[in-house]
């Protein structure tokens, strides 16, 4: 059986990958599974220089779904390739590191530093909602996304990934945007914004008062993006918004995802990369079918 | 730090007074490896609730393979759990971070609300360096802690707010007069930030080395959201509560 | 204790009122309220001519929500004014009769037909995601749905609401065209657009493919539109998106809306609008708020 | 018709068979109003699924104040309510929608799978009139229908896919000798569609009154959503399977 997926020059050994900003920088995930046999590590947002996130609370539950205002907390590009990427580069497994900017220039320089060994694509975030410069406005322009997705391409000779921003009026746009620009994939989808009140305190109950929400309860939305980017662009796309089973990963799939990241499913089960990996198998076994590239698009609609 | 997540079986899950319960859980691996401060991260198998919850482990028995926990019902979450009966199972992630470091000499265990909980099994492990408990409450129903600190302490100061019991006002009035009056040599604490802070300004003026245990949000309790940092006041370093805490020397807090 | 709100020149008993398409025409939940005492019936869509809706599947579960491509089912204008209407209009609450149209001039004649006794506003619905006719152009596009809104404006005497989709970049440029083309109100939102796949049978779970999104999974998207929009026009919101209980109300009046709708939650308790107006009373007296209107905007943020 | 939501007690969740639980819930003001082909739409009190999910009255004892569901685990509610034990609460919404109309002389209950259900209850009513059932299923796990149809059946006819008991075939491939054999003055039907319009094919053919239940995904169960419509082949307009089914005179579906 063959579980194995292309990602522009990418080879995963399997489709199921840990999303940007849910999987630490992999190690994390050591007691409860084995590093070494998962699609891919993709690492927290990776800025120029290291930020210290936002104030004040980061975190709310909502129905089926959190909330975040991480604001990019990161030890910078230096701290992460001087001393996180030598301890995770040993894996034997790709290291997608994602990358968040404020100019197209310093995307451009992020790129190239990054072009090193251990580093096997970038993620380009074009779409985290919760900081100013991290690159909303990137996200909801399709001019704006080309430039940033051409200015990394010519920057590296790694793997290009732009992640994609759900909170727009047409993703396809912005999808095929990206493509022209060069991208080898695209990720999607980011947090959508949204946003929780405590009545008692009248406050908002977040920090940075929106956050991004991800979980289960966006994944009927993912679906049908990642359904609509499928059909009008050519390059592989890796799926994701509230993965939480094997079954979630297949819609997914058959969607026109080529892989998937699991996000904040792994806050509830961190071995669910293994276990979602493991139940594509089962599902192919029982269904016959031989290599995952099969179900890639294979929706009947 | 090695964590797991185990199904544990609930042994017990008993009302200690209107909003607060007593869980007990087989879950001998956790049980195992866990250290006083340290907390695990739960869920119930059919969960309506997206997260995991955070509570500290209040006492384990290591040959029965039982952790305790001693939480208060707030919110969905905890009301969710005050309903699991026994034989019931538990989803339990843990044992996580780092808890408090045992010191010699006389221990002041300083705690207020919930943050009482992991002080049970502290002052059991300090219990024979007769560790002396200060505990504050809102009012006579936190009085239910007495029962359980008793056997390991050598003497419980109670404080409410509105003097129900014991001392009225908040620990950190009286503790100026038990540093006074005993010997202290290390302070642990765990509670409201408030009263936390003043434990360390007071340990601070009387030279005495201190642990705070920390509370925040945590989604996934594991070092990965980045949902529970804060700047160590020392190190000047981003750190975790989840996995570099919950307990920090004071200095690196307040 | 205050609960009656003002929408335009409507005066609501209090401020919660059942969502189009989750109240049909009000008389359904006879059996589990008083009609005459809730805020508003807004009624299921209606249109031009009957339509029979989408043929298929059309209601799917998702985590904490549900999606639909019931694709406005409904007898048309002509029944409503002559069968239902005069069945509907002896209760002693108001009628707001939700209205989707293929082009500005139906709407227009929509309005204009609908500006009888017994009709109190009328919704303007131009995001209705399940049928291309169902007005999705006009929701995207500010310049269409200010041409609507014109029109439906200047085509009747009652007070004019217009609903709008939360499938935008920008939801607040949507807000200030519909603004200042007339809107007396805006209402939002309606459904986010999603899909569902059936892994067995490798097709949509829903006969039109994608579907609506409601339900308690979109809340933290409706809430940090509703703050954004009320931020930014004069005119009041009729918040809704995932309201289960009076605190989702409460948060949706927070953070700017003047009266809230309830949608699918009613499908899990068709009493919850007295139950959700009877909890905000509760709220007001446990904080001894005189007047609902104090919750308006009343985020500390 | 008047419907109401209550909180009622399950008395009874037992296992039929693998798939396949028989609930007892005390519900006496639903059981009071229930007619046979009626359904309820239930929901878990804390649930970890959204929507309520219909399943028809099975049978009902308005002494007792129970109603009965007889369910097949299919999905994550059903999953759900398969672990609900004695003395939990349900939600009911119901009783919904428009049974069989009773109709005098001989009845032939045809049902297939879970479509047998109601066919309990309507054969409880029927029994003076000596009602034929005929159930179809894939194998004999489905045998089980027989125990609770045979106090009430003048006679029951099985058939199964694989033939492990009874019949092997379809039911309506029996159907034509039983009509011949038996004089049936009316056919009451329930289970897949596609047994349901061959059902009521003969019975067009041999002149029989004929009422089918029909199955639809359902949101609200109250006639609000209109996920459930269809067009009335007789009436041409739009009915809905909730509030103006789920019985329906065979020609106004097939
Ligand atoms: C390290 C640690 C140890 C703890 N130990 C205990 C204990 O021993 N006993 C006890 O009663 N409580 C303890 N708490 C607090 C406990 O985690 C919260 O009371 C609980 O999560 C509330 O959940 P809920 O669903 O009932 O409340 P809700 O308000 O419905 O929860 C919503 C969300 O907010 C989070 N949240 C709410 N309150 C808190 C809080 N005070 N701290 C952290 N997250 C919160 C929840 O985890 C959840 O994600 C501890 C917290 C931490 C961080
Ligand atoms: C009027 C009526 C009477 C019924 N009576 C019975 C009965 O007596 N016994 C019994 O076992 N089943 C009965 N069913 C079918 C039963 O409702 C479904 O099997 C059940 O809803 C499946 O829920 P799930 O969560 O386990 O499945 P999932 O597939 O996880 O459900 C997901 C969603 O799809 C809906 N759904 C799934 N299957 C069906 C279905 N076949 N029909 C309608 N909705 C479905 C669910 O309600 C839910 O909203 C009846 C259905 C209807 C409409
Ligand atoms: C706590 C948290 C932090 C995140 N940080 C990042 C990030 O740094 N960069 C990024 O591109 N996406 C980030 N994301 C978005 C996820 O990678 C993913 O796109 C999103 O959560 C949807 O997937 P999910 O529903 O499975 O969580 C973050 C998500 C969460 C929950
Ligand atoms: C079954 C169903 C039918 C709907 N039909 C309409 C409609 O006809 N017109 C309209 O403007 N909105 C319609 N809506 C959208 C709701 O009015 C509401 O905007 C949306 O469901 C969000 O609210 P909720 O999350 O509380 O359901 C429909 C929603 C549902 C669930
Ligand atoms: S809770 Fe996620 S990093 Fe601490
Ligand atoms: S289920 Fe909603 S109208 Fe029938």
């Amino acid at each position: 059986m063959n579980l194995s997926v292309k990602i522009g020059n990418l080879e995963l050994k399997n489709p199921v990958m840990g999303a940007s900003g849910t999987f630490g920088f992999g190690r994390e995930y050591e007691d409860f599974l084995d590093v070494n046999e998962i699609g891919a590590i993709v690492t927290k947002g990776v800025t120029p220089k290291p930020r210290a996130g936002n104030p004040g609370v980061r975190i709310a539950e909502t129905p089926s779904g959190m909330l975040n205002c991480i604001g990019l907390e990161n030890p910078g590009v230096d701290a992460f390739i001087y001393d996180i990427l030598p301890k995770i580069k040993k894996y034997n497994t790709a290291v997608i590191v994602n990358i968040s900017a404020g100019s197209v220039e310093e995307y451009a320089e992020m790129a190239w530093r990054l072009d090193i060994d251990g580093v096997d694509a970038v993620e380009v975030n074009i779409s985290c909602p919760n900081v100013k410069e991290g690159g909303i406005v990137f996200g909801t322009d399709p001019k704006a996304a080309a430039a940033v997705t051409h200015a990394v391409k010519t920057h590296t000779k790694k793997t290009v990934i732009v992640k994609l921003s759900p909170n727009v009026t047409d993703i396809v746009q912005m999808a095929k945007a990206v493509e022209e620009a060069g991208a080898d994939a695209i990720s999607m989808i980011n947090t959508l914004t949204g946003m929780a009140i405590d009545i008692n305190t009248r406050k908002p109950l977040l920090g940075n008062i929106t956050g991004g929400l991800s979980g289960p309860a966006v994944k009927p939305v993912a679906l049908r993006m990642v359904w609509q980017v499928a059909k009008a662009v050519n390059i592989p796309i890796i799926g994701m918004g509230g993965i939480a089973s094997a079954e979630d990963a297949i819609e997914f799939l058959l969607a026109g995802a080529t892989a998937v990241a699991v996000g904040a499913h792994n806050f509830i089960d961190p071995s669910a990369l293994k276990v979602i990996a493991d139940g594509i198998a089962e599902y192919m076994q029982k269904h016959n079918i031989e290599d995952v590239n099969e179900l890639v698009g294979a929706l009947q609609a | 730090m090695k964590k797991l997540v185990v199904t544990g079986t609930i042994l017990l899950n008993k009302a200690v007074n209107e909003n607060v319960k007593h869980m007990v859980i087989k879950a001998p691996e956790i049980a195992n490896l866990a250290e006083p401060g340290q907390f695990v991260h739960v869920k119930t198998l059919h969960s309506e609730n997206f997260l995991r919850r955070p509570f500290s482990i209040a006492d384990v028995d290591k040959n029965e393979g039982t952790i305790t926990l001693i939480y208060r019902i707030v919110g969905k979450g905890t009301a969710e759990y005050s309903r699991l009966k026994e034989g019931e199972e538990f989803s339990i992630l843990g044992p996580i971070g780092n808890g408090f470091k045992l010191k010699e000499g006389r221990p002041l265990l300083v705690g207020g609300g919930v943050g009482i909980a992991p002080l049970i099994y502290l002052s059991r492990l300090l219990k024979d360096q007769k560790p002396i408990l200060l505990i504050g409450g809102k009012n006579k129903d936190e009085v239910f802690w007495e029962e359980y600190l008793k056997e390991y302490a050598d003497k419980i100061y109670i404080t409410t707010d509105d003097g129900s019991v014991g001392f009225k006002g908040f620990t950190i009035q009286l503790m100026p007069e038990i540093l006074k009056e005993n010997n202290i040599d290390a302070i642990y604490t765990c509670g409201p930030n408030i009263m936390m802070a003043g434990v360390a300004k007071l340990a601070y003026e009387y030279d005495i080395d201190c642990q705070v245990s920390l509370e925040k949000r945590m989604a996934c309790g594991i070092g990965v959201c980045l949902g529970c940092t804060f700047e160590g006041k020392l190190t000047k370093k981003r750190r975790k509560v989840c996995t570099e805490g919950p307990v920090f020397e004071a200095k690196e807090v307040f």
